[in-house]
């Protein structure tokens, strides 16, 4: 039930702090189908960092005035535990844990058939149980499969990445010190069948061409950890 | 004062389970003393300097623990804080919200609290540095994942196995100033194994670890917490149904024998 | 309009720091009717504690989802006041009231006939004025006579009163010194008529033995109290 | 932006109310400029350093004084701080509801501190301890326990007896630490006794010490704060009608009269 | 659109720390009809302070049990902004803004024929951008002419001043550092047609004598400033 | 998880906004690449020790900063620290409701504050006074007043501008102790003009600064910070629907483009 991918080195080229290639993730499991009550659900471990998440829905949205008359609603609520960071993490949402649940939600959304609940909630629940950098794209990653696990039609199943720059080199998904000390940060969704890009975000200093190689670099990354979402749920379903 | 959720279960799901529990049977086919199957892991989050992951049945709860210099109660100059805080996550059932501990969220805590200190689990006076100044807190977070009943004796289970997986940094005081050695990790002082199990009130019957079907269309619940030598260190009634002075006694009883068990998987 | 009773010492048995016997009450009074606009209400003294209670209803849930079909709801706040405690407690609920509350709400509902008033609630306000040890049971026992008092069909009266432990006995009644100090409190509430337990929580170290006198001393101490409440009830409206 | 519940009332009720008034009459049998019976206990809970509980006719309301030590506030340096809360308590009247202070409760509380600040009733000069470090802070805590309408001239009753019965430890300062003495308390150092009255607008009269159903039909209320001189130190106009200055004027000259009775009552 | 109005000095009286005489108002513009979306707005400079309203409505009170089935309610909320004052003030509400925003709402709602919209809101956005002292009153006045601005149909427009005693002298619309050090301070607003008093606080001492003569040079500041709020509404729109 | 206010924009208005951007126009006659009027006015607050107020069409903010003296982040122990803060006020759109910052407030305050940051704006050693005690802490408070459509630009270009106005005390140390001059102001330390620009996906195409109406039908929302030299700074995406890479370059190189521009006007 579970899959331990720890993906080849490649070229000889640049050597990273923890001894990856430029181009190259950490070790990903993606488990489908982990909680009882959920309507669907995913465990996602990706180098140190380890998420769960739950999906409930598509449901009623009980509060009439927030229902969308057309289309169902996706909501997420990205949450750190307060053990997965080195110093406890107070219990509830900050600046941080707000922004990412929106653009999670939109990152999300263009892959579901929202057409098809009009007046409902699609609710993702996102829980960080350890971080080391690079949570927002596990949380994504992880929820895409916990959507396809409830059930949900979708177009694709979204995908997330990020790349960036660290000791002058554009390479591909930051860890913790690479994200911390590092010079850029760019995580990327994209749903893969068409190449879309859903979630972009960028912090840091990133020439043109530099940029260009980072979205490339986040690109290449979400197509491999693809696989191993699909994989996860043909563990779960069979092929 | 807050409002609940109502939880309206059909009248002939109640009776269903009920008449089976009053002829001494149950819906897993357990017996009316009998756990769910109980899976326990610790050292599970790596940043956490103590951690557990327990299941009872598909209850599921992970706990983590995190310490911190603070100063003392001053009431307890002496003594180490033990903190525990627990979350009812949405993700772990449809009828939990995201917001601040409601009342089931505060209840589950302070029991689970109250087990630990009372039952004196950890020695809180070795977590003392500098007296009347600085202590040891710890903080217990009890994050339900998957709630299918049970909730109080999986949180104390796990909060008691991830206080024996805890490791802290040592601290000695060197002229008046406080040395945080985190290469040299000490185990936290333990002094006792307090442990609780609840019981349903349903029909006629005490039922043990009640699912949450059971929990759904019970009348009371009791828990009780016990250490080593058999004796109460902890109870708490909840539900809307009375409970006579025979049922709680009962209730003790088996609690012994049953911990008595659980303990002996924990070392 | 006030009944004043010291109950008066038994045996020359165990003698406490405040010279009560072990199976000694402190001195309780308690007036049915106090407020003006409540629907019931009653004020309680019990050694040094003081302690009012105010009941609403039973009236329409204005919240329709929280609302049961078929019975009403009872919904205790459990509130200090500033004043009541040695340090001035900040205004609002904390973690202490919120359980109390709860298990307030708990204690009194099996005794009312929640079922000839669907999809209302009964609303207990709980102010303890002055606390000196024991206010929950204070307010339960308060509670049952404003509930009287604000005239709701019940089937029996609940009452309340803790017994413990302290100084290696067994004592009924812990007061505020022994609370802190002592070595167990067992608070427990019954419905006097049939002896059946609405509320109980221990803390502390009790053996099995130890557990079974202090539940029947907390028992044989709510029959006394019982008695009282009663009075308060015939002074107030006659035989 | 609070909102309000809406409270409304028969039109038939407000006529009546409004004629007898019309006619200087009030449904109670009171004149016009009388207030209802006041009953005054001071020292009524032991665990307050002062306290009072005040009824104005049904309305009651209990007060408790809290000391203790803290910094002043950065503008004045050499006094002691008032610190003036209320809680209009859900068991007070049905439209109180739990949670924290809503804008009936915050004019409450701050109407009745300009009373007690601007009418000068402490001298704050003397609750210093070390100036610019450490004074004297007295908490007032104004417990609405049953509201049967004129709560402002309750609770500056109240807070002015309660500041009365205050006794507080003495504090020294010896070789730069404050000792404070358990044994020996002292009293507040009172300089003023500052009192409110309130009056209702009905049809076209004002009636001093207005009844909740009078309170209910008001088209305007008018407080007024005075000292012992018959100074203004306080006012303020509340409801959704205007006044005109000849009632304002008025209002102020009925207050110094009623106020220097109820002052007699406290001594 | 903007009028600059200072107001000339009488006789030669008292002189204060700024110059003014006892009767003299800081110099005010006000201009209407300033924001795009508001349904009315208005922008007021007194002095130092600077204060933008808007209005909303009359418009639909979307929560059910807080409409007046007969009338429509008025509701400010008076605000400061962060930087609007010499320490930054944190922004959300406090108990002072809270006072204000409940007085304000009285102090305008007379003015308003609230009875042609039953379940409506009138929604009074006040935002103090800098304050100097009489920033409530400013508020007020300015209050008025955004209502004016969206069309609310007003029996008169509501217009506010204070007067005080500042160095021992009766003195009209208290500077920032009068009103801090200065013996009593006295906002009062009216509806200039009638002389009808809408809003009256009070705090500080003053005799009877000074209190009526601090009440007439309020009340006849009041009148100078009707006249600038009239101006600013004929220059948005023509006599 | 924010529940958000649901705006329903008729499907004819929907599709003749974007027949006309596939054509090339806009309902206002700009360019698809074309800012809207802009001014700038600075120094509008004597209060604040930085201020500005922006219009970009309708939309209009203004931005204060305030200095205050604090502890620096433990793990910046030499550097000053900025913090942005923005609030939709009630009074900009019938959509913003008082209380606690919303989503979308978060993410303006955070992009903005994203933008000055990372594109090294001010020199934040410079604002440090002593290493690991004290530094200079600049508060931005970003003040919505009219909303007509793209938040970001203006008050990315009104923090800017309020920071190039800020001047504030200076700060020496000596003997250990804080001297603050109130009378020598001295300007922060500049070392970047870091700007956004944001762009709509409407139809087929990408169109610079979305008025309200062109915010409500877009699929997509693109913002994408330069600084001097051309690097991205920043960049955020919004929005139900994809982008394509191609989008994302082309606002990049409209974005240098544009800010050029912009900048030159801020000397």
């Amino acid at each position: 039930m579970i899959i331990i991918i720890t993906l080849g080195k490649k070229e000889g080229s640049v050597k990273r702090a923890d001894g990856r290639a430029f181009d190259e993730l950490r070790p990903i499991k993606i488990e489908a189908g982990v909680l009882e009550r959920a309507d669907g659900s995913a465990y996602l471990e990706f180098g140190g960092n380890k998420v769960l998440v739950a999906v409930y829905g598509p449901r009623e949205f009980h509060i009439r005035r927030f229902q969308k008359p057309d289309q169902a609603v996706v909501r997420c609520r990205y949450n750190m535990a307060p053990f997965s960071v080195d110093d406890r993490k107070r219990p509830g949402p900050d600046r941080r844990s707000v922004e990412i649940s929106k653009i999670t939600s939109e990152a999300l959304a263009p892959a579901v058939f929202l057409e098809k609940y009009p007046r409902s909630t699609i609710d993702v629940f996102i829980e960080v149980l350890e971080a080391e950098g690079g949570t927002r794209c596990a949380g994504i990653t992880a929820a895409s499969v916990a959507m396809a696990d409830a059930g949900i039609p979708m177009r694709d199943m979204v995908v997330a990445c990020a790349a960036g720059k660290a000791d002058d080199n554009v390479v591909l998904d930051l860890s913790e010190k690479e994200d911390k000390e590092g010079q850029a940060d760019l995580p990327v969704a994209v749903m893969p069948r068409t190449g879309e890009i859903t979630l972009i975000q960028m912090d840091g200093n990133l020439s043109s061409e530099e940029f260009e190689k980072a979205l490339d670099l986040a690109l290449e990354g979400c197509k491999k950890i693809s696989e191993i979402q699909k994989d996860a749920l043909k563990t779960r379903y069979g092929e | 004062m807050v409002n609940k959720m109502v939880d309206i279960i059909p009248e002939i799901t109640k009776k269903s389970i009920t008449n089976l529990i009053n002829n001494g049977e149950r819906a897993d086919n357990r017996a009316l003393d009998e756990y769910r199957d109980i899976t326990l892991e610790t050292g599970v989050i790596t940043k956490a300097e103590g951690s557990a992951r327990v299941k009872i049945g598909n209850t599921q709860i992970m706990i983590g623990a995190k310490s911190q210099i603070a100063e003392p109660f001053p009431d307890t100059p002496k003594n180490g804080v033990l903190m525990t805080n627990s979350e009812l996550l949405p993700m772990a059932s449809p009828t939990f919200e995201p917001g601040p501990p409601d009342e089931r969220s505060v209840e589950l805590s302070r029991v689970v609290d109250r087990c630990l200190r009372e039952g004196g689990v950890i020695d809180l006076e070795k977590l003392c540095i500098i007296p009347g100044e600085k202590v040891w807190m710890i903080f217990l977070d009890i994050h339900v994942l998957d709630y299918d009943g049970n909730l109080m004796d999986a949180a104390a289970l796990g909060c008691l196995a991830a206080i024996m997986d805890t490791k802290i940094p040592e601290a000695t005081v060197r002229d008046g100033e406080i040395v945080i050695d985190k290469e040299k990790l000490i185990e936290l002082p333990i002094k006792e194994k307090a442990l609780l199990c609840t019981f349903a009130k349903i029909g006629n019957e005490l039922v043990l670890d009640p699912s949450l079907e059971e929990e759904r269309v019970m009348g009371a619940r009791i828990t009780v917490g016990v250490i080593e030598d058999g004796s109460v260190c902890a109870m708490q009634k909840g539900g809307e149904e009375p409970l006579t002075k025979e049922e709680i006694m009962k209730a003790i009883k088996i609690t012994k024998e049953k911990t008595d068990i659980l303990r002996k998987h924990l070392n």
